[in-house]
């Protein structure tokens, strides 16, 4: 039951990122996904593909897309 | 379990059509590249989703198992083995995107990618 | 005397394309061989259904001579299409795949 | 020697590495890198002919089905190899020398740019394995990018960030192309995968394989630049420095041949893959070049050459005979030597004139003739004159397709020549020999010697193949042979 959960936490994310008008909730939003990603790795019996996942998706993406939105701009102009 | 696999399965689909969908028709280049590296995350998914064994137990070899029992029980392998290079080589191509796109963002002052990522060979065809 | 207008009107759109900037004989030559080689080239190509079947590749390489033929001047509107903004890029690259996999799909068993 | 195999990746990526990590000593790595350089087309030359299995894990047979499974990442290397990887290795060599030359103080990051992408298109073509193929694919994508931001033209970071964002949907398409194929052999090992295949085990009008092989394609596609990516390809090439243009061409051809090899085994059962590549690269060669004559930018218009002519190579694979394929791969090596001098020549004139509009120039000629004469043999050889290597290859293609019943596309190929031919006596008519237009300043007057020096050379590579062509093409020729069993 919890792998249909995070399959429909990754999708609606990953949509919310997209319609998103403010570019930081979106990274943040992109975060949310990658997590879960992680979490449904874990539970697909991939433990090491889980904890790569959980520092790139969650971790290193958003951060990388915050800092490239505070050198730019915020609002999705 | 095999309604697990399917589930996997279709949300990677998902994941691609999604970041397909941004890829082509959101004009923001910075939700184009979230966009992207979500059809990154879709064939990762794809992949893991196929070594995956409906009740199997992790494809780790502790001492105390009987190999026989291991080889038929455990999922398959190699198929994480390949996603883990696929992650890191997703994230380095975001990050070289996301440092370009602070480069051009100084010059045209937006991020909308009509705007930044137009034609130039009219402009630099014949400068006075 | 009408196809002499159209070519004549040819070469004024060429001017247009190549603005801003002098037109020169090279320039305008060059197009000329673009637009016969263009048009003799596709149609050529399509001469390669016959394998599938001789009546569609006559049929296909008449009606792609008269269509082509009747529009000149194919490349202006030809170059519009290959520029270089991304949107373009992205789409015929999206249209490419989507093409492919529905050939592939109801047609790869069939050739 | 098979020691010598796998140090033609490790030698250029460890050097890329060392030379940028220790880009403050200045002097030491121009030693370096140029001796590393030398290194390059000597060790494919020096290594004998084998495989290589990483980790020492030798295949495994199994004993009731009699079937050699791979376990290691395998690298096999014969003829075909060798000449691509020592073709490579001079060009790179060239590259270098220029680029050392050419700055007073040299970039540590861009030269482990250069050396970064010759060990991933070595990889690439020695590997058998299909996903080893497309991790050094993306290291090759990100290497293309980084050599066309790091140079000083206008709009050059456009280009790389559309060619990055291009990349990044043709490459995770790929990978699923990929992952079906591994959801159905269940290895990643094209040797393996093809065993499976000639075994029966395998339904090969399933849907899955149709897929796989039409989101592989696709991935292809982009790393070629075939049509719909013609665009975006001759755009990169024109937006670099000319000697980096000089060796991204000879990427994009190896990652071309690399992966249509890997293809061509694999998906050779099925009689759509062969329509699918003639048709694809027909659509390329009558795009390039009738888009190349109507260029002003004579930088754009050799990338769109280049496209058309990756057509050629194309053409020769899809026609899937022994000769053809023979052809087309001898086409690819003739390709990266012609294009490559063309682009270091029309770089020397970029030099001396800071001008790239041929509307501009004129009368080079009695500025530059020694540049002007190996530009003209160069362009003949790309059209297709004897006794040049271009003749020879495009003499083959021409006679494989009368000799596979397809008498429209040797027309074809003709026309293609000859629209070529007239592309390039239209620029070199405009820049070298009409008047000398008044607003027109020729800046400095001295072609780098080094530039002098890698035209030379590569002049030598394709008169001595126009001259000789058996040196090459037998054992292509055997190579394919031994593919087509």
């Amino acid at each position: 039951m919890l792998d249909i959960i995070l399959m429909i936490i990754i999708i609606v994310s990953a949509i919310l990122a997209l319609i998103q008008k403010d570019l930081l909730k979106a990274a943040i939003l992109t975060g949310f996904s990658g997590g879960a990603l992680a979490v449904l790795f874990q539970i697909l019996l991939a433990p090491d593909v889980a904890l790569t996942q959980a520092i790139v998706g969650a971790a290193i993406v958003p951060v990388f897309i915050a800092l490239a939105v505070k050198k730019t701009q915020r609002g999705d102009a | 379990m095999a309604e697990t696999q399917l589930a996997v399965l279709f949300t990677s689909i998902a994941l691609v059509v999604i970041g397909l969908y941004a890829a082509i028709f959101v004009d923001n280049i910075i939700k184009k590249i979230i966009g992207i590296s979500f059809i990154e995350e879709g064939a990762n998914l794809f992949i893991v989703g196929i070594g995956y064994k409906a009740g199997g137990i992790v494809p780790i070899l502790l001492p105390d198992m009987d190999p026989t029992w291991f080889a038929s029980n455990a999922s398959y392998p190699l198929p994480y083995g390949l996603v883990l290079t696929s992650i890191v080589i997703g994230a380095s191509t975001l990050a070289v995107m996301l440092a370009l796109v602070m480069v051009l963002y100084r010059k045209y002052g937006t991020l909308s990618t009509s705007v930044m990522l137009a034609d130039t060979s009219k402009q630099e065809e014949y400068d006075e | 005397m009408k196809l002499y207008d159209q070519i004549f009107y040819v070469v004024k759109k060429f001017k247009e394309l190549f603005s801003p900037g002098p037109v020169t004989n090279a320039d305008v030559s060059g197009s000329i061989t673009a637009e016969i080689f263009l048009i003799v080239s596709l149609v050529i190509a399509s001469l390669l259904l016959r394998h599938v079947s001789i009546l569609l590749a006559g049929l296909v390489t008449f009606i792609l001579a008269i269509v082509l033929i009747s529009n000149i001047p194919l490349i202006p509107k030809f170059k519009i299409e290959q520029e270089d903004s991304l949107e373009k890029m992205l789409f015929y690259a999206i249209i490419v795949l989507g093409l492919i996999v529905v050939f592939l799909y109801w047609g790869g068993t069939l050739v | 020697m098979n020691e010598l195999i796998p140090l033609m990746v490790i030698v250029p990526m460890m050097a890329a590495l060392l030379i940028s990590a220790f880009s403050k000593f200045d002097k030491v790595i121009r030693i370096f890198a140029f001796v590393v350089a030398i290194c390059l087309p000597i060790i494919p030359l020096a290594s004998n002919y084998g495989l290589h299995f990483f980790g020492g894990y030798q295949p495994i047979v199994d004993n009731v089905t009699n079937i050699v499974y791979h376990p290691a990442i395998t690298y096999s290397f014969s003829f075909l190899q060798q000449i691509f990887i020592a073709v490579i290795g001079i060009l790179t060599f060239l590259v270098v020398f220029i680029y050392l030359t050419k700055y007073k103080k040299v970039s540590g990051p861009y030269l482990f740019l250069l050396f970064m992408g010759t060990a991933s298109v070595t990889a690439l073509i020695l590997t058998d394995d299909i996903f080893h193929m497309f991790v050094f694919f993306e290291i090759l994508a990100l290497a293309q990018v980084g050599i066309v931001a790091a140079s000083s033209i206008d709009y050059s970071y456009e280009m790389a960030l559309k060619y990055m964002i291009l990349g990044s949907i043709g490459s995770p398409i790929m990978l699923l192309g990929i992952g079906f194929l591994l959801a159905m052999t269940g290895t990643v090992n094209v040797t393996d995968i093809v065993a499976i295949i000639r075994g029966g085990l395998l339904d090969i009008t399933s849907p899955v394989f149709l897929l796989s092989l039409g989101l592989i394609f696709f991935g292809w596609l982009y790393a070629s630049g075939l049509p719909p990516f013609h665009t975006i390809k001759s755009g990169i090439y024109s937006k670099a420095e000319p000697h980096g243009a000089a060796l991204l061409q000879s990427f994009t051809v190896i990652s071309m041949i690399s992966i249509v090899i890997i293809m061509f085994r694999i998906y050779s059962v099925l009689p759509i893959f062969e329509v699918l590549i003639v048709l694809f690269s027909v659509i390329a060669m009558i795009l390039g070049v009738s888009l190349a004559l109507t260029q002003t930018d004579f930088r754009r218009m050799i990338g769109f050459l280049a496209v058309g002519e990756l057509g050629f190579i194309g053409l020769g694979i899809g026609l899937g005979t022994q000769f053809a394929i023979t052809a087309g791969l001898f086409q690819a090596l003739n390709e990266i030597v012609i294009t490559a001098l063309l682009f270091i020549g029309f770089g020397a004139i970029v030099n001396a004139t800071n001008e790239v509009d041929t509307r501009k120039l004129g009368g080079l000629l009695a500025y530059h003739p020694k540049v002007g004469i190996m530009l003209l043999i160069g362009g003949l050889a790309m059209a297709g004159v004897p006794p040049l290597s271009g003749f020879q290859s495009k003499l083959m293609l021409v006679q494989a397709s009368l000799s596979c019943g397809y008498p429209e596309l040797s027309i074809l190929t003709i026309m293609v020549s000859i629209a070529t031919f007239v592309v390039f006596v239209k620029t070199f008519y405009s820049m070298f020999l009409r008047p000398k237009p008044h607003d027109l300043e020729v800046v400095d007057k001295d072609v780098p010697r080094a530039m002098v020096f890698a035209m030379a050379v590569l002049l030598l590579i394709i008169i001595a193949f126009g001259l000789f062509p058996d040196i090459v093409t037998n054992g292509i020729s055997s190579y394919v042979g031994g593919m087509l069993q």
